[in-house]
């Protein structure tokens, strides 16, 4: 007879991506419309605050005319107004997005490299640590994040910038830890960890090359909301005057020079939130298009 | 006295109207005034309020034993009206003063008001454990002995032209009976903090915290009843609400415009504005001695030269315009137009950045660095200016003259700090410089407390700067002690421009407060120290009534005594 | 036969997805008559599915039922009838019968509910008759203790019940033709021929005819009259059960009749077809069997092969037809390869 | 079921124990006197100082004061706040009212609103309502809690005056309003802090929603629904929304972190006076212990929220439900 014998195991075996999932998820993401538009304001957002200095019409710091240039609603010459010491608010939003998207990036590092290591411990060491891990977890997911940052920034009255971004950083691991030890939990006992270990690698080998890159889409996709995350409670902290120091500009602090006199300084308060909105949305965009990528691979 | 005798004649004829047959358009009693404010008052205990809101509280509750007059002339009596005394009388060393009681005041819970009242006020004020503000205000009184229960003969330490003045200006009575079984410490805490009992023609109704405060007429007290019916102080988080709710109409009065808020109220065709000369003055602060080591002087602001250089690059005059506009004027030194003492074309340092620069290069002070910040000996010129973040007025003082000194070349590191965190920090003399604010007194004697050696080494003394010399000290000492007010001008004009050379602060503003108010309110004469005092003269004509002032009265609590009962 | 009951003449049902159109359906006709069993057979992916859900118009976008197909059934072209019409069939005149029993039931209401929303939506009954009618159905599907079963939620049930369950939801009105997908697919071996049993029973009972969707040559044999093979979207083969089981003409009804388990012969892997359906985006353009087909020849590349009647009520869509010595001269298939290429 | 709800219990006593330590090193962990802030307030005398410090035993060992704060966490003693002059329990019981029926109503609202939005955009799924409807609960989604509020308060206060500004009653008159204008004066003022929160909320739940109707429409069931000859709105309302109101239940619990936060923004914008508008004072003030009680009460009301929104879900879920 003809027809040959085939095993249904060989058609249902692990396919595994021929580039990185970091690439594959950008190339995904970019055939939507939606987040082709997210991604280039997003650029054009991160790009402006890169270039801040050769960007902004103004220096942000300069108070060319403390009586005649006050308080200037938006004009042609300061399209975002000034401000009550006659700073031009573009400029102060312009140089405001990068320390507030330099913020979001680097508190955003730290909540990655402590959750996934400690998820990573979690999952992977298992019985009573785990469970005294996942206790402890549950105990800082109740806290809401804001709380727990009022209460460590009142504790510590004027932090350095560099401080806050590790407070910030240092709050947000929590979600993901969980995610990354759920995942680590369902593979550890998957076929090719298995087999890892029958070849002898050591525990940090499995862990870093096997486990690790089936995290990066989770991971990728947490990065990302946990930068919209950051910059919006960077904002809010800055709002009531516990976060950014002055005066520095980022967009909650431009919001708080105006805050006092909100109905007559509105520019103030208007204009960096839409670019906060801007870019938390464009994030927040991103995010949605990545794990949705991934989820169909 | 005849006069005072036909006022309360007058009050009388007034409360009668109201309860009789009269038609309600006929009488100027009742309705309600509703302040508008940005802050809750800390306390309402006189001897330990600190906040201007509490003072207008507390100035409404409880009563002095004598009033300055609105001319805020200090020297010996004549400018007092009676209030809890009905009258006094000197020793002949002038050493005493024996205050006798009016014996129709009562407490509003229904007690009369004794002398030992009044002895345990001052005796209060002055235990350490209570650790009142007003206590080194009070200093020239030795003690307070009551030969009977309607007689209380303060007795003071030295004979001076404001004895008097320090007697009964510093504090209102309080009631002996509610606190003296409460422990000092405790007070601010205790429920009779919550619900305080004075003898003023307003008694306490309710606190709500952060909402309001509110107050009704003491018709029973022996002033007469006073014409607004309730007084309610609107308490608003910020100073934006409090601007719209007086912009809405939801109240009545707004005690500080702002010049952005001018145009706007102009808007309104009801409301109106009126300046009050208060006796504020605006500066910035050095700390001349070095905040880790007080044997030494501070590093940078130590050096006389260096203060007058920093005060040079200064733009006082832009500044000023910039933050108020033309609701200041330009701060004469320490001290304020107000007073009758004060020349106002005292000689000032001038505006001169180029020549600041100069001094500062002779001193040794060098740019050296790429980023422009004076350097000596590798130490830069940098320093921490500290201001109270409720305050926006100083933030924003405080930012333009952060960018000012910078084109001097000298960094500034502007610190937001709260109100009570920059007190403690200022009080242990822990800072380098400050924006501070002085809302002084009728007499221009505060001085001595703010910027005079005695104030400088007491541990609760007021110059926080540690502005310390003895010429300074002696021309004011000598001012105060003359009674005829042309020497007192001519020494306190030595003495200004003494400070003023020595520049152990940058002046900056004299502010000029602006009220609005609502045109339906008539109001009396506003005191210069206390827009507040004369609160129980302002009135609302009945025609111009709107609901809130026929509020129905039953919110008013009874009194801790049934009428008709007395006590032993 | 006279008129039949469904006619379904050149019905095309095509995907509009990202990777191109799928032709999933692709031109298939064929009739059932009252009370008849008609079995369909193919593998996943083959159409049966699609062309089940086409005839009740439950396809989703992006899937379409193309202009020019005829779902013709009780005289009205269900292609063409307004929205409240189909609805007015679905459950009614027309019900199916699912594979996965658990998945099809709402795991949130009690199945008795479930039933009786039926009897609610098409015979506006109140809710006590329409409760009292499911749990009488439920009753003549087979559940003992019915009154106390309709009473409890899907998880509860063991997945006979839970196919018996849906049986009884899917005749709940007496339709005049049950299209069953798969149904016996999910239960065990035992329970499967209960069903079985079940389905003709009440098929008798009640006089519906059936369109019985399967892999499982096995249920067409137990259960169907005549039978239909698909295969890549089309028709392949259609004849009468006993003669398609005794005659089997197209290469792919020869290589499904192969891969039966055969009872008694203990086998632990099972002879399936080489290579999978190819994508339903791209059909190659002569027969949509050649890759896999150990006979073909070149004019399988060339031309796509019509409905060649092989015998009264047979037809095939093979070349064979003209050319049945090529039968006698297999060579491996060309799919071989190209899989072990893929793997 | 009633050994499920006491092990929910017992973990939820766990994890307040656990943030009662978190706690406590948050305040052994901050620079200088734990009590630094409260200890240095100008106004509080030397003698309350003293008492302070007996009373949390601030010169023993870490362990004993550990012990001393717990015990008085279990008696609900949180300290005294200073700024209030008042024990914290007391000034966050009074405030805790207010915020409760804040988030109550933006509860039920966000939830009402989203769930409609979702419905509608799930039933016209594609259309351009569907999009429009996306874009607007991903741009309310994105917004910053307190940025959302002061733009509320500057349209609907200043601009458009058409609520009150700030407080939860009218400082001047609501004492002396009859029952029903004390309603109106307390409606009047909760509506655009509630608003604004259920806004903030809805975006939230709508997208969430939206997610898990259409999670749930490829389900076999929907189809059996489809089958039996249901319109698209009686499926999408019986059968879809009620399999994916599960998932809300969770959400419920889970939506209560991000509710309180923008509670707190809410309430510091337009004066409300709850446990938010405390604690953000007491930020100015320094008052420590009002900021620990506050974290310490959010907290809690977080952990009963989702073991609120646990126990809902296993009493909703009939596969739950049984066991």
């Amino acid at each position: 007879m003809p027809w040959q014998t085939q095993d249904f195991a060989a058609t249902s075996g692990p396919t595994w991506p021929r580039e990185s999932p970091l690439a594959l998820g950008v190339r995904r993401i970019l055939r939507k419309p939606s987040s082709r538009v997210a991604f280039f304001v997003l650029g054009v957002i991160v790009l402006v605050g890169l270039l801040a200095p050769l960007v902004a019409p103004y220096n942000p710091a300069a108070q060319p005319d403390i009586v005649g240039l006050k308080d200037l609603p938006p004009s042609l010459a300061h399209p975002f107004g000034t401000d009550p010491y006659s700073r031009d608010v573009l400029s102060r939003v312009i140089f405001g997005a990068r320390v507030s998207l330099m913020i979001g990036v680097l508190a955003t590092i730290v909540s990655l490299t402590v959750g996934v290591a400690y998820g990573a411990i979690a999952g992977y060491a298992g019985g009573v640590l785990d469970a005294v891990m996942m206790r402890v977890l549950d105990a800082f997911l109740s806290i809401p994040r804001l709380l727990l940052l009022i209460g460590v920034l009142v504790a510590w009255p004027r932090l350095s910038i560099g401080a806050l971004v590790l407070f910030l950083g240092l709050t947000g691991w929590f979600g993901l830890s969980r995610i990354v030890r759920g995942q680590v939990l369902a593979l550890k006992h998957a076929e090719f960890v298995t087999a890892a270990q029958a070849l002898g690698a050591s525990r940090r080998r499995i862990l870093w090359r096997h486990l690790l890159p089936n995290l990066v889409s989770p991971i990728v996709v947490a990065a990302t909301l946990g930068v919209a995350h950051v910059i919006v409670l960077e904002a809010g902290l800055s709002y009531l005057g516990i976060g950014v120091p002055q005066p520095l500009a980022s967009w909650g602090n431009i919001i708080q020079d105006g805050a006092d006199q909100v109905a007559t300084l509105w520019w103030m308060s208007l204009f960096p939130g839409l670019f906060m909105v801007l870019t938390v949305m464009t994030l927040n965009i991103l995010a949605e298009a990545l794990s949705d990528a991934y989820e169909r691979r | 006295m005849a006069a005072m005798r036909y006022a309360r004649l007058l009050c009388a004829l007034v409360v009668c109207g109201c309860v009789g047959t009269e038609s309600p358009s006929a009488n100027n009693t009742g309705g309600t005034l509703a302040i508008s404010t940005g802050g809750d008052p800390d306390v309402l205990i006189p001897s330990l309020v600190q906040s201007v809101q509490g003072a207008q509280i507390t100035d409404m509750i409880y009563d002095r034993l004598a009033d300055i007059g609105d001319s805020l002339n200090i020297v010996n009596d004549k400018g007092f009206t009676p209030r809890l005394a009905d009258h006094w009388t000197w020793s002949a060393d002038s050493l005493s003063i024996a205050f006798h009681i009016n014996q129709k005041a009562k407490w509003h819970d229904g007690l009369p008001v004794r002398s030992s009242d009044v002895r345990f006020t001052i005796a209060s004020t002055k235990d350490s454990a209570l650790g009142s503000p007003a206590a080194p205000l009070i200093s020239s009184i030795d003690s307070v002995s009551t030969p009977d229960s309607a007689t209380a003969v303060y007795w003071f330490h030295a004979r001076s032209p404001q004895q008097f003045y320090d007697a009964v200006y510093q504090l209102p009575i309080i009631p002996e009976h509610v606190w003296k079984n409460i422990p000092p410490a405790g007070w601010r805490a205790s429920d009779a903090a919550k619900n305080p009992v004075g003898s003023g023609q307003y008694r306490f109704v309710r606190w709500i915290p952060r909402a309001a405060v509110e107050l009704v007429a003491d018709t029973t007290n022996y002033r007469g009843a006073p014409k607004f019916s309730r007084l309610i102080w609107s308490i608003a988080p910020d100073f934006s609400t409090a601007l719209t709710r007086f912009l809405s109409g939801e109240t009545d009065f707004l005690e500080q415009l702002r010049p952005e808020n001018l145009a706007e109220v102009a808007k309104h065709p009801e409301l109106r504005t009126k300046q009050n000369h208060a006796l504020q003055y605006q500066f910035t602060q050095f700390n001349l001695r070095d905040p880790a080591n007080h044997a030494r002087p501070h590093p940078i602001f130590g050096n006389r030269e260096l203060r007058r250089a920093l005060t040079m690059a200064t733009d006082r005059a832009t500044l000023v315009r910039s933050v108020f506009d033309t609701l200041a004027l330009s701060a004469l030194g320490p001290t304020v137009r107000a007073y009758p003492t004060t020349d106002p074309n005292l000689p000032q340092i001038p505006f001169d950045l180029p020549r600041a620069r100069q001094i500062l290069d002779s001193l040794g002070w060098r740019v050296t660095t790429s980023d422009s910040v004076r350097s000596r000996n590798g130490r830069p010129l940098e320093f921490t200016l500290s201001v109270p973040s409720s305050s926006k007025v100083r933030v924003q003082l405080a930012v333009l003259l952060q960018e000012q000194l910078r084109q001097a070349g000298v960094k500034v590191n502007v610190e937001q700090l709260d109100f009570p965190v920059l007190v403690e920090k200022m009080r242990k003399r822990a800072f380098d410089a400050s924006i501070g604010q002085w809302n002084t007194q009728p007499s221009p004697g505060a001085v001595r407390g703010s910027w005079g050696t005695a104030g400088s080494r007491a541990t609760s003394g007021n110059n926080y700067g540690s502005y310390e010399n003895p010429v300074f000290d002696a021309y004011v000492d000598s001012a105060l002690s003359s009674f005829e007010p042309a020497t007192r001008k001519a020494y306190f004009t030595k003495a200004y421009e003494t400070i003023i050379q020595d520049a152990p602060a940058i002046w900056l503003a004299e502010p000029i407060q602006t009220v609005g108010y609502h045109s339906r309110l008539q109001l009396a004469t506003m005191r210069p120290d206390a827009w507040w005092a004369h609160i129980p003269e302002w009135w609302i004509p009945a025609d111009k009534r709107i609901p809130r002032d026929n509020a129905p009265p039953s919110a008013t609590p009874a009194p801790a005594l049934p009428a008709g009962q007395k006590t032993p | 036969m006279t008129a039949p009951l469904l006619s379904i003449r050149d019905l095309r049902t095509w995907f509009y997805t990202e990777a191109g159109v799928a032709r999933a359906v692709d031109g298939v006709s064929f009739d059932i008559g009252s009370g008849e069993t008609l079995g369909i057979v193919g593998e996943s992916g083959c159409g049966k599915s699609v062309t089940a859900l086409s005839i009740l118009r439950l396809i989703q976008p992006p899937g379409r039922i193309e202009q020019g197909s005829v779902i013709e059934f009780e005289g009205k072209d269900l292609v063409t009838l307004g929205d409240d019409e189909i609805r007015d069939i679905r459950g009614n005149r027309i019900s199916m019968i699912f594979q996965e029993p658990m998945s099809a039931l709402n795991p949130v209401f009690m199945v008795g509910d479930q039933v009786a929303e039926v009897a609610r939506v098409h015979a506006r009954v109140s809710r006590k008759d329409a409760w009292d009618r499911a749990v009488e159905m439920l009753a003549l599907t087979g559940i003992p203790d019915a009154e106390a079963r309709a009473r409890q939620y899907p998880h509860q049930l063991s997945g006979g019940m839970r196919q018996r369950v849906l049986i009884a939801m899917a005749l709940m009105m007496k339709p005049a033709l049950v299209i069953a997908d798969e149904p016996t697919t999910a239960l065990d071996v035992t329970i499967q021929a209960q069903i079985l049993d079940l389905l003709v029973d009440l098929q008798k009972k009640i006089g519906t005819a059936i369109l019985m969707i399967t892999h499982d040559l096995g249920v067409i044999a137990e259960t169907a009259s005549r039978v239909i093979v698909m295969y890549a979207g089309e028709v392949v083969e259609q004849a009468e059960v006993d003669e398609l089981f005794a005659k089997p003409h197209h290469p792919y009804t020869e290589g499904l009749m192969h891969s039966m388990p055969h009872i008694g012969h203990d086998q632990e892997r099972l002879n399936v077809i080489p290579g999978t359906v190819p994508a339903p985006t791209e059909w190659p353009a002569g027969c949509r069997f050649r890759e896999r087909c150990p006979y073909s020849w070149d004019l399988c590349d060339r031309e796509h092969p019509p409905l060649y009647q092989i015998g009264s009520g047979h037809v095939s869509r093979c070349h064979l037809a003209i050319e049945p010595g090529r039968r006698n001269h297999p060579h491996p298939p060309l799919v071989v390869k190209a899989g072990v290429a893929a793997a | 079921m009633l050994r499920y709800i006491a092990q929910r219990l017992a973990q939820a006593a766990v994890i307040v124990a656990i943030v009662a330590a978190i706690t406590f090193a948050l305040i052994h962990l901050a620079p200088g006197d734990p009590f630094s802030a409260v200890m240095d307030n100008p106004n509080v005398s030397e003698t309350v100082r003293q008492t302070l410090r007996a009373q949390y035993g601030l010169d023993r060992p870490l362990p004993e004061q550990f012990v001393r704060y717990v015990s008085s966490l279990a008696h609900g003693e949180l300290g005294w706040s200073f700024s209030h002059e008042r024990p914290v329990r007391e000034v966050l019981g009074r405030a805790l009212p207010n915020t409760l029926l804040l988030m109550g109503v933006a509860l039920v609202g966000s939830f009402t609103l989203g769930i409609l939005i979702a419905l509608i955009q799930v039933a016209r799924r594609g259309s351009v309502t569907d999009q429009v409807l996306s874009g607007l609960s991903l741009f309310f989604f994105s917004m910053p809690d307190f940025w959302l509020a002061i733009l509320a308060l500057l349209t609907f206060t200043y601009w458009l005056p058409i609520f009150p500004v700030g407080g939860a009653v009218d400082p001047v008159m609501h004492e002396y309003l009859g029952l029903g204008g004390r309603l109106v004066d307390r409606l009047r003022h909760l509506a655009l802090p509630a608003l604004t929160l259920t806004v903030l909320a809805s975006a939230a739940v709508a997208r969430y929603q939206r997610a898990a109707l259409l999670d749930v429409l490829p389900a076999d069931y929907i189809r059996t629904a489809r089958l039996k000859g249901l319109t698209e709105r009686e499926i999408l309302r019986r059968h879809a929304l009620r399999n994916a109101l599960l998932p809300i239940i969770s959400l419920v619990g889970l939506s209560f972190p991000a509710l309180l936060t923008g509670a707190f923004f809410v309430e510091k914008i337009f004066a409300w006076p709850g446990m938010g508008y405390a604690v953000v004072n007491a930020i100015g003030t320094r008052d420590y212990p009002l900021v620990v009680g506050g974290v310490i009460i959010g907290s809690i009301m977080v952990t009963l929220g989702s073991l609120l929104s646990d126990l809902l879900y296993a009493l909703a879920d009939p596969r739950l439900r049984s066991h």
